[in-house]
C-alpha cells in the first residue's frame, strides 16, 4: 500500500481527560481501505476512549480526526454512522429490554442481511423475538456484529469483539473480518490475544498510556517487540510455565464433588471431583451447559438433580451466601453483573468482608485498606479512576472482580473465563497466581473460552458436551486441537460410534 | 489547545469542588442567606439562625430516612405518618403513663411499622414505594382509632421536650444536643460501618451483592426498622418544637424530607448520596421557606419562585461538581 | 322508625375539627334513634374524590348523605344524581350550589368578620396586623378572606403589613411568625385563620411582647386566653359539632319537616378575654382534657341532643 | 405462550379485578350498570394521571408535577370556559391540551438541558406549576360547557344493542380508550415508541446506537403533559369548575404504574397494567364504602390490600413465569 493514498480514517493527536485520569494523551491512528490494524495496548492504554472518540460517543479535548481526508467533527454516534463508521463497543450495545428484532428497528437494520450474518457466525437459528437481555453474552456480541455488518460499514471498530468468545466462535468471526476486508472495508480490531491478531491483521498500532507508541506490520516474531512497546519494558515471559502434572495431588477428600448434578435443559448428570490445591479447567463451546454447572455450584440455582459435597459433606444452597460460607467464590463471566458500578474500587473488593451480619459495625480500616492494596498489587489493577469502577477500562474491571476473592482469601474459587479482556503482562500475572493459589492449597474450577491458557494453568480438565462430561485429561496432554475436538464432541462419537 | 492549559487554577478548583460536593452546596446555602439579608435587611441575627436551625433539624433526621433507603434504591413514604403517630401517642401517654414510659410507648410503633416495612421490601419483595405507601395508610388508620379512646385524657407536652425543641444558647439550638450525635452516626455509619457500605452495595447492584454472600433481606429488614425509629424520635421532636400534638402534624413534612435528600444529591435509583448533602439540602429548604414568607408577593408567585429556586440552586450546584 | 341509612361524605383526615365532626355526626345519630346505620367515607380526596365517594353511597342505597363539601360548586353532578333518586342531601360546614341540596353551614365570611372587626377594634382602629390565612386555593380560605376584608373596610387605616398561608399546619405557621419575628418589623395584632396556639408559642419563645391575637375555638387556644399572661386575644367559634345538626335536619326532612328555607346558617360566636363576661364565657367552656385541636364548642343548641359523654365516645349505632 | 408470559403481570391483575367485581356484587347485591358507570367516571383522572407517569417511568424518568399540572390545565379550561359558547368550548379543549403537551415538554427540556436528575426537576416544577395554578384561580370557580361535563357521563347507547347490555358501557370508559389509545397505539408503533423504551432500558446503548436521547426523552415528557392535560380536562368536566389545589393524583399516579408492572427504572411495562390497577384501586374504595366500616378502619383496609395486591400480582406473574418456562 503506497503512503500516498488518503486514508480511509485518521486520528492526530487526540486527547481526552476524564476528571484526574488522563485517558488519551496523544493518540494517533491511520486506517486505509481493505485493512485491518490492530489497535492494541494494556488494559487502560485508552484503546476504547479512542473508539469512542473516533464514533462520537465522547468529544475529545483536542485533536483532530478525519474521514477520507475530511475533518469529521463527530458530534454524534448517529454521525459517524452516516459517514459509515460503524462500532462494536467494548460492552453491547443491545438494549437488554427489547426484543433482538425491536433493537433492529431502532437503528434501521434490515433484517434480512443481519439474518445472513447471523448464519455466517454460526447462530442463524437464533429467534428474533427474544429479549436481548435474556440473551448469553456471547449471543449479544455476535448479535452486534451481525447488526454492524448488516449495515455494509465502511469502517468497522471491533472493540474487544471476541474477548466473551469461545475458539469455535472466534475462528468464524476472524472468518467474517476477513471477508469484509475483501470487500474494501477498513477495520480496527481490538484484542488482547496475539493469535487473533496475527490471524487477521496487517498492521498493528500501539497505545501506552494514552500515547501512540508505535506502527509496526505484523509479521512472525512481531509479538514480543509488541509487547516491550506495550508495557515500556520487557517482562518476565518465563513466568507463564506449563502446569505440573496431576499425579501429585494432594491426598484426602476432595474439597468438592459434583455428584450427577444437572440443571435446567442445558446440564445433564455431571460429576467431577476438585482437590485441595488442583486447578481443574473447564472447556466447552458456547452454551453447552458450564454456566448451569457454575450457578448450581455457587448457589445462585439449585439443581434439578444430584448433589454437591464439600469436603466430603453433603451441601445444598438456598442462596450464594451459603456458598460462600462452604468456602466457594464465583467469579462471573460478566463483569457487569459482579460489580458495584458507581462505587469505589475499594468497596467492590472490600464488598464480601462486610455481608455477614457479624461484619456490620465499624470497618477496620487500616486492616482494610491493607487487604485491598495487596490484591491490587497482585493483579496490577489500574487504579488511576478508582473513585467509581464505570470509569475503569474494561480489564480492569475484571481484574476487580477477581481481587475480590483473592482478598477475601476464600478456599475454593469458580472463575468462569476471568481473563476476559485482560492484557498480556496481566494475564502472565494471573496464571502463576492461581497456580500459588493452588500450591497454598486452594483449589480452582477454571473456566476458559481460551484453550491455550488451559495447559498454563489448570492441572487436569473436563471438557463437556452437550451438558454432560465427554472427556477428561491431564493439562499436560491437553494440546489445543486435542481440546478442539473434544468441545466439540468428536470424542463422544468415536466412543458411540465404539 | 494544549494540555498544560487544561492544569490552571480553574481546573483545579473545580477538582476540588467534585471531590467535596458538600462545598459548594454550602456556598449555595450562603448565598441564600446572603439574598435573604438583601431582601429583609437585618433579619439574619441571633434568633433567625437558631430558629433556622431549629425547623432544618427535625426536617434532616426525617430526610436521613429518605436518604438510607434511597440509597438501596427505595424509599420511605411512611416516615411522616410515623413521625405524626409517635408525637401525637407521646402527647396524650404523658398523662397517662408518665414521660418515661411514653417515650417508649411512642416508638413502639415507629419500630414496628419500620419493621413492617422491612419485613415487605426485604422479605416479600414488594416495592417499597407501595410498602410503605401502604403501611403510611395503615398507619394513620390505627392513629385515627388510637385517637378516639384518648378525646378526653388531656395531652402534655413534657418539659423535656419543648426545652429540646424550643430551647436554645445564642444561635445553638438544644435540639443540637440530639442532633450532632445522631448525624455523626449516621455520617459513620455511611461511611465507615460494614451495614452502611452494604446500603450502597445494593442500591447499585443487589446482584453483585448477591452474589459477594450478602442476604439483602437482612439489610433491608434492619434498615426499614431503623428508618421507623428515627421518623419515631424525630416525631417526639416535632412534639417538642411545635408543642401541639395533631394527627397530621408530621404528615405535611413527607415531601419536604424527600425534597431535602434529592437537592443534597441522593439519586432515587440508588447507590449514590450522603448525608451531610442531605443536611445542607434541609437547611437550604427551611432558608428559602423563611425567604419567601417575608417577601410579600402573591401565594401564586411565591410557589413558583420556590420552585424556580430549587431548580437554580441544584442546576448551579451540578455545574460546579460534574467531571468534565 | 329507627331505621333510616345515612350516608357521609368528608374530603379532610387527620385534623381535630373533621374527627369532631364526624363524632358528632355519631352521637347524633345514635342519641336520635332513629339511624340504624351510618355509611361514612371519610378520607383525604378532591372533589372529584368527592363525587365519587357520593356516588358510592347513592349505590350503597342511603336514605340521606351528609357532606362536607370540598368546595361549593363542584359536587353538583353528584348531588342531583342523589336528589334524583329521592336522597335527602345535606351540606354542612360550607355551603353547596346545588338547589336541591340543604345546608346547615357555618357561616366563614362571618367567623372572620367577626374576630378581625373585634380585633381592629380592640387596636383603635389603626395598627400593623399579620394575617395569617389557612389554605391557599381552598373555598373556605377565600370566604374567610372575604369577611375579613370586609372589616378592613371598615376600619382603613388598619395596616396589613404581612400576608402568608398557613396551609393549616401547625409547623409551617409557627416557622412562620417566628420567621416574621426575627425580622424585627413591629407589629399590633395578629389574625390566623386557626392556627393559633403556635402563634402564641413563637412569641412566648422568641421573647416578642405579646400582641392582640384572633384564633378559634380550639381546646388548646381557648386554655391559652384564660392561662397565659397578658395575652390578650378572642376565639371565634366554628363548631365542628355542625356535623350532628346536619343528622338532626337530616332526619327533619326525612320524617316530613323539611325546613322553608333550604338554607340554614350557624352563626359564630366571639369569646374574647377582655371583659369580665367573656372571661366567664371562656371559663365555662375551657376543657383541658379536649384534644388540644378539638372545638370546645361541642354540641349545638337546638340542633344537637347528645352530651358531652357521647361525643367523646365517638360511636354511632350499632358500634 | 409468549403471549401468558409477557402479559402474565396483566392478567394477574385482571384475575384481581373480576375477583374483585365478584366481592363487589356479594357485598352489594344490586350493584350494576350504574355502579360500573361511577366507577369509570371515577377512575378516568386516576387513569389519565397514571398513563402520564407510566410514560415518564417508562423512559427512565419520574414525573413529580403531574398533579399539579393537572391543576394548572383544569383551572385553565375552567377560567376559559365560564361563559364561552359550546363551539369556542372545543376549541378551548384542543388548546388546553396543546397547553399540557407544552408544559410537559417544558418539564422535559429543563431535564435534557439542566442535566439535573428527573427526579429534582418535577419536584421543583411541582411548585411551580402549582404557583401558575394558583396564578390563574385563587379559589375553586369557573366552569365548564355543558358539552365536555356531558363526555364522561351516562352509557353509550350502541344502536341494536339492548339497553340492558349498553348501559354497562360507561362513556367515560369510551373516553378513555379513545384519548388513550388514539396517542399510544400509535406511539407504541413507531419509531419513538422504541426509542422511548430503548432510553429507559440503557441510556447509554440507546446513545451509542444513534437514538437521539435528548429529543425522544423530551417528547416523552410532552406526551406525559398531554395526558395531564386530559386528566385536568377531565377533572374540569366531571366537577364543572376547577380548583387550583393538586388533587391525590401524585401519589396515585406512582402507586399505580408501579402495581400496573411499569418497572421503576425505566424500560419495561405499558399503560394497560397501570390502567387495570386504577380500577382495582377505585373498586377497593367502593367496596369499603358498601362494607359501610368503621371509616378510620377503611385506612387500614386500604392500605393492606394495597400491599397484598402487590404481593398477590408478584406470585402470580412469577407462576406465570415458571409455568411458560416449564
Ligand atoms: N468516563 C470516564 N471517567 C473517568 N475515567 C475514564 C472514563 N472512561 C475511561 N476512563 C479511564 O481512561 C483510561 C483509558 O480507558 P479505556 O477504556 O480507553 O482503556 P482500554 O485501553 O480500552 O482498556 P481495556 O483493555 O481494559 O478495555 C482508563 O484509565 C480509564 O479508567
Ligand atoms: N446519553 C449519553 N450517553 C453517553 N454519552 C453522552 C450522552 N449524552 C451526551 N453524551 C456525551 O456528552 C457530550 C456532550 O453532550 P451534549 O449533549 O451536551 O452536546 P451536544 O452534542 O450538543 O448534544 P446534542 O447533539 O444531543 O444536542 C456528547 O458529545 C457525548 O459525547
Ligand atoms: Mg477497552
Ligand atoms: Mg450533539
Amino acid at each position: 500500500m503506497s503512503d500516498e493514498r488518503i486514508p480511509l480514517l485518521e486520528a492526530s493527536n487526540v486527547t481526552k481527560i476524564f476528571g484526574a485520569v488522563r485517558a488519551l494523551t496523544s493518540a494517533s491512528l491511520e486506517l486505509f481501505s481493505g485493512e485491518i490494524v490492530a489497535l492494541l495496548g494494556a488494559n487502560g492504554a485508552g484503546k476504547s476512549t479512542l473508539v469512542n472518540v473516533l464514533t462520537g460517543a465522547i468529544r475529545p479535548d483536542s485533536g483532530h480526526v478525519r474521514i477520507r481526508g475530511r475533518e469529521f467533527k463527530a458530534a454524534s454516534p448517529t454521525d459517524a454512522r452516516q459517514s459509515g463508521l460503524i462500532p462494536v463497543y467494548q460492552e453491547s450495545s443491545m438494549i437488554p429490554d427489547l426484543s433482538v428484532a425491536d433493537n433492529l428497528r431502532l437503528t434501521n437494520t434490515e433484517p434480512a442481511p443481519f439474518r445472513y450474518w447471523l448464519g455466517e457466525l454460526g447462530i442463524g437459528q437464533l429467534g428474533l423475538d427474544e429479549e436481548a437481555g435474556g440473551l448469553p453474552l456471547a449471543t449479544l456480541r455476535i448479535l452486534d456484529l451481525a447488526r454492524a455488518l448488516a449495515s455494509e460499514p465502511e469502517v468497522l471498530l471491533l472493540d474487544e469483539m471476541t474477548a466473551a468468545l469461545p475458539t469455535d466462535l472466534v475462528r468464524k468471526v476472524l472468518d467474517v473480518i476477513r471477508s469484509q476486508k475483501a470487500r474494501d472495508c477498513g477495520i480496527i480490531f481490538i484484542s488482547h490475544r496475539f493469535v487473533e491478531v496475527a490471524a487477521v491483521c496487517d498492521r498493528a498500532s500501539v497505545l501506552r498510556d494514552g500515547r501512540t507508541v508505535g506502527n509496526l506490520a505484523i509479521e512472525p516474531g512481531v509479538e514480543d517487540r509488541i509487547v516491550d512497546m506495550m508495557l515500556g519494558g520487557s517482562i518476565d515471559a518465563a513466568a507463564a510455565r506449563k502446569a505440573k502434572s496431576a499425579d501429585d495431588r494432594a491426598p484426602g477428600l476432595p474439597r468438592l464433588s459434583a455428584k450427577g448434578l444437572s440443571a435446567g435443559t442445558n446440564l445433564a448428570d455431571v460429576s467431577f471431583e476438585l482437590h485441595r490445591g488442583e486447578v481443574l479447567g473447564v472447556v466447552a463451546l458456547e452454551g453447552q451447559g458450564q454456566d448451569e454447572l457454575f450457578e448450581v455450584l455457587s448457589g445462585f440455582e439449585k439443581p434439578s438433580g444430584g448433589f454437591i459435597e464439600v469436603e466430603g459433606n453433603k451441601v445444598s444452597f438456598e442462596h450464594p451466601a451459603d456458598a460462600i460460607e462452604a468456602g466457594l467464590a464465583y467469579v462471573p463471566g460478566d463483569r457487569a453483573a459482579a460489580l458495584l458500578m458507581q462505587r469505589s474500587v475499594r468497596e467492590n473488593i472490600a464488598l464480601p468482608f462486610s455481608a455477614q451480619v457479624s461484619a456490620w459495625g465499624a470497618i477496620p480500616v487500616k486492616r482494610e485498606g491493607e487487604r485491598v492494596a495487596e490484591a491490587i498489587e497482585r493483579l496490577q489493577i489500574d487504579t488511576r479512576a478508582q473513585g467509581e469502577v464505570r470509569r475503569l477500562s474494561g480489564g480492569n474491571q475484571q481484574k476487580v472482580t477477581i481481587g475480590r476473592w483473592i482478598a477475601t482469601g476464600t478456599k475454593t474459587l469458580l472463575l468462569f473465563d476471568p481473563t476476559r479482556g485482560i492484557d498480556i503482562r496481566t494475564k502472565r500475572q494471573i496464571y502463576p497466581l492461581m497456580r500459588k493459589f493452588a500450591k497454598q492449597g486452594a483449589s480452582v474450577l477454571y473456566y476458559s473460552s481460551e484453550l491455550e491458557e488451559i495447559p498454563l494453568v489448570c492441572d487436569r480438565v473436563i471438557v463437556i458436551f452437550s451438558g454432560r462430561i465427554v472427556d477428561t485429561f491431564n493439562a499436560g496432554d491437553a494440546d489445543e486441537s486435542t481440546l478442539m475436538r473434544a468441545a466439540h464432541g468428536l470424542a463422544l462419537s468415536s466412543a458411540e460410534a465404539a | 489547545m494544549t494540555v498544560a492549559a487544561a492544569e490552571g487554577p480553574a481546573i483545579r478548583i473545580k477538582r476540588f469542588l467534585s471531590e467535596y460536593p458538600v462545598v459548594p452546596l454550602i456556598l449555595l446555602l450562603a448565598a441564600l442567606v446572603v439574598a435573604l439579608e438583601v431582601i429583609r435587611p437585618g433579619i439574619v441575627n441571633e434568633r433567625w439562625i437558631a430558629n433556622t436551625i431549629k425547623f432544618a433539624i427535625p426536617l434532616a433526621m426525617l430526610a436521613s430516612c429518605q436518604t438510607l433507603t434511597m440509597l438501596t434504591g427505595g424509599i420511605d413514604l411512611s416516615v411522616g405518618t410515623i413521625a405524626t403517630i409517635s408525637s401525637f401517642v407521646m402527647a396524650t401517654q404523658v398523662p397517662l403513663a408518665g414521660t418515661a414510659s411514653a417515650v417508649v410507648i411512642a416508638l413502639v410503633p415507629a419500630f414496628l411499622l419500620g419493621l413492617v416495612n422491612g419485613f415487605g421490601v426485604g422479605i416479600c419483595r414488594v416495592h417499597p414505594l407501595i410498602m410503605t405507601l401502604g403501611t403510611g395508610l395503615i398507619g394513620i388508620g390505627c392513629l385515627q382509632v388510637y385517637q378516639r379512646f384518648v378525646i378526653a385524657t388531656g395531652s402534655e407536652v413534657p418539659d423535656f421536650l419543648a426545652w429540646l425543641g424550643t430551647g436554645r444558647i445564642w444561635i445553638l439550638p438544644h435540639s443540637l444536643l440530639l442532633f450532632v450525635p445522631f448525624a455523626v452516626a449516621v455520617v459513620f455509619m455511611l461511611r465507615r460501618t460494614g451495614f452502611g457500605r452494604l446500603l450502597y452495595a445494593l442500591g447499585d447492584n443487589e446482584n453483585a451483592s448477591r452474589l459477594s454472600g450478602v442476604r439483602g433481606w437482612q439489610v433491608f429488614l434492619a434498615l426499614y426498622a431503623l428508618s421507623g425509629l428515627i421518623a419515631g424520635i424525630t416525631g417526639l421532636l416535632y412534639l417538642g418544637l411545635i408543642k401541639a400534638p395533631s394527627l397530621s402534624l408530621v404528615e405535611p413534612r413527607l415531601l419536604p424530607a424527600v425534597a431535602a435528600a434529592v437537592i443534597g444529591g441522593t439519586s432515587i435509583f440508588g447507590g449514590r448520596g450522603t448525608y451531610s448533602g442531605t443536611i445542607v439540602g434541609a437547611l437550604i429548604l427551611t432558608v428559602l421557606t423563611t425567604m419567601l414568607t417575608v417577601m410579600q408577593i402573591p401565594e401564586g408567585t411565591r410557589r413558583l419562585l420556590f420552585g424556580v429556586i430549587i431548580l437554580a440552586v441544584t442546576a448551579i450546584y451540578l455545574r460546579l461538581t460534574e467531571e468534565s | 322508625a329507627s331505621d333510616y341509612s345515612i350516608g357521609v361524605s368528608n374530603t379532610v383526615q387527620g385534623n381535630g375539627w373533621r374527627e369532631q365532626m364526624i363524632c358528632a355526626i355519631k352521637a347524633q345519630a345514635l342519641s336520635s334513634g332513629k339511624v340504624s346505620d351510618l355509611n361514612i367515607a371519610h378520607r383525604n380526596t378532591d372533589a372529584a374524590g368527592q363525587l365519587e365517594d357520593i356516588r358510592n353511597l347513592i349505590q350503597a342505597g342511603v336514605d340521606a348523605i351528609i357532606i362536607n363539601p370540598s368546595n361549593p360548586d363542584g359536587l353538583n353532578a353528584a348531588i342531583q344524581e342523589a336528589t334524583d333518586a329521592g336522597i335527602v342531601v345535606v351540606a354542612v360546614d360550607q355551603a353547596v350550589s346545588a338547589p336541591t341540596a340543604y345546608v346547615l353551614s357555618n357561616n366563614q365570611e362571618e367567623y372572620a368578620y367577626l374576630g378581625a372587626k373585634w380585633l381592629f377594634e380592640q387596636l383603635g382602629g389603626s395598627g400593623d396586623v399579620v394575617y395569617m390565612r389557612g389554605a391557599a386555593g381552598a373555598s373556605a380560605d377565600s370566604d374567610r378572606d372575604a369577611g375579613f376584608h370586609r372589616a378592613h373596610d371598615e376600619h382603613p387605616d388598619v395596616n396589613i403589613i404581612h400576608e402568608v398561608f398557613t396551609g393549616w399546619q401547625q409547623d409551617q405557621g409557627k416557622q412562620q411568625m417566628l420567621d416574621f419575628l426575627a425580622t424585627g418589623i413591629p407589629l399590633d395584632g395578629v389574625w390566623t385563620s386557626g392556627i393559633d396556639n403556635v402563634i402564641v408559642d413563637a412569641f412566648l419563645e422568641s421573647d416578642s411582647p405579646l400582641v392582640p391575637i384572633v384564633g378559634a375555638d380550639n381546646a388548646g387556644f381557648v386554655g391559652m386566653l384564660s392561662s397565659v399572661d397578658g395575652l390578650v386575644g378572642a376565639a371565634v367559634t366554628n363548631p365542628g359539632s355542625v356535623g350532628g345538626a346536619g343528622i338532626a335536619l337530616a332526619l327533619n326532612i326525612l320524617g316530613g319537616d323539611a325546613p322553608g328555607d333550604r338554607t340554614v346558617l350557624v352563626d359564630p360566636a366571639l369569646w374574647e378575654n377582655q371583659t369580665e363576661e367573656g372571661k366567664a364565657t371562656l371559663a365555662a367552656a375551657e376543657n383541658p382534657n379536649l384534644d388540644p385541636e378539638w372545638p370546645v364548642s361541642v354540641s349545638i343548641p337546638g340542633w344537637t341532643d347528645y352530651s358531652m359523654e357521647q361525643i367523646i365516645a365517638c360511636k354511632g349505632p350499632g358500634e | 405462550m409468549g403471549f401468558f408470559r409477557r402479559e402474565s403481570w396483566n392478567l394477574g391483575l385482571v384475575a384481581i379485578l373480576a375477583l374483585l367485581f365478584v366481592l363487589t356484587k356479594v357485598v352489594q347485591p344490586n350493584y350494576g350498570a350504574s355502579g360500573i358507570v361511577g366507577l369509570a367516571q371515577a377512575a378516568l383522572p386516576f387513569a389519565f394521571a397514571a398513563a402520564a407517569q407510566a410514560i415518564v417511568v417508562i423512559v427512565g424518568g419520574i414525573d413529580l408535577s403531574i398533579a399539579s399540572m393537572m391543576a394548572v390545565t383544569s383551572v385553565a379550561a375552567a377560567v376559559m370556559m365560564e361563559g364561552a359558547s359550546e363551539g369556542q368550548a372545543f376549541w378551548i379543549a384542543l388548546f388546553i391540551l396543546a397547553l399540557g403537551t407544552a408544559m410537559g415538554a417544558l418539564n422535559g427540556i429543563l431535564i435534557v438541558l439542566t442535566r439535573v436528575p428527573d427526579i429534582v426537576v418535577t419536584l421543583a416544577m411541582l411548585y411551580v406549576w402549582e404557583g401558575v395554578a394558583l396564578m390563574i384561580l385563587k379559589a375553586p370557580g369557573g366552569g365548564a360547557s355543558d358539552w365536555l361535563m356531558g363526555l364522561p357521563i351516562g352509557s353509550i347507547p350502541l344502536p341494536g344493542v339492548p339497553e340492558s347490555v349498553s348501559s354497562f358501557l360507561p362513556k367515560a370508559l369510551l373516553l378513555l380508550v379513545v384519548c388513550i389509545a388514539v396517542v399510544w397505539v400509535p406511539l407504541k408503533r413507531s419509531k419513538l415508541g422504541l426509542q422511548i423504551y430503548a432510553i429507559g432500558s440503557s441510556e447509554q446503548a440507546a446513545y451509542r446506537t444513534g437514538v437521539p436521547v435528548k429529543r425522544s426523552k423530551v417528547a416523552a415528557y410532552a406526551i406525559a403533559g398531554l395526558f395531564a392535560a386530559m386528566g385536568g380536562l377531565v377533572l374540569t368536566a366531571s366537577t364543572g369548575i376547577g380548583a387550583p389545589i393538586p388533587g391525590p393524583y401524585l401519589l396515585a399516579s406512582v402507586a399505580a404504574v408501579v402495581l400496573g408492572g411499569v418497572v421503576l427504572g425505566g424500560g419495561r411495562g405499558g399503560l394497560l397494567g397501570p390502567i387495570i390497577a386504577v380500577f382495582i384501586l377505585r373498586l377497593v374504595r367502593t367496596i369499603l364504602t358498601f362494607l359501610a366500616v368503621d371509616p378510620n378502619v377503611t385506612t387500614i383496609v386500604e392500605g393492606t390490600i394495597m400491599v397484598a395486591v402487590v404481593m398477590v400480582g408478584g406470585v402470580l406473574a412469577l407462576r406465570g413465569r415458571r409455568r411458560s418456562a416449564a
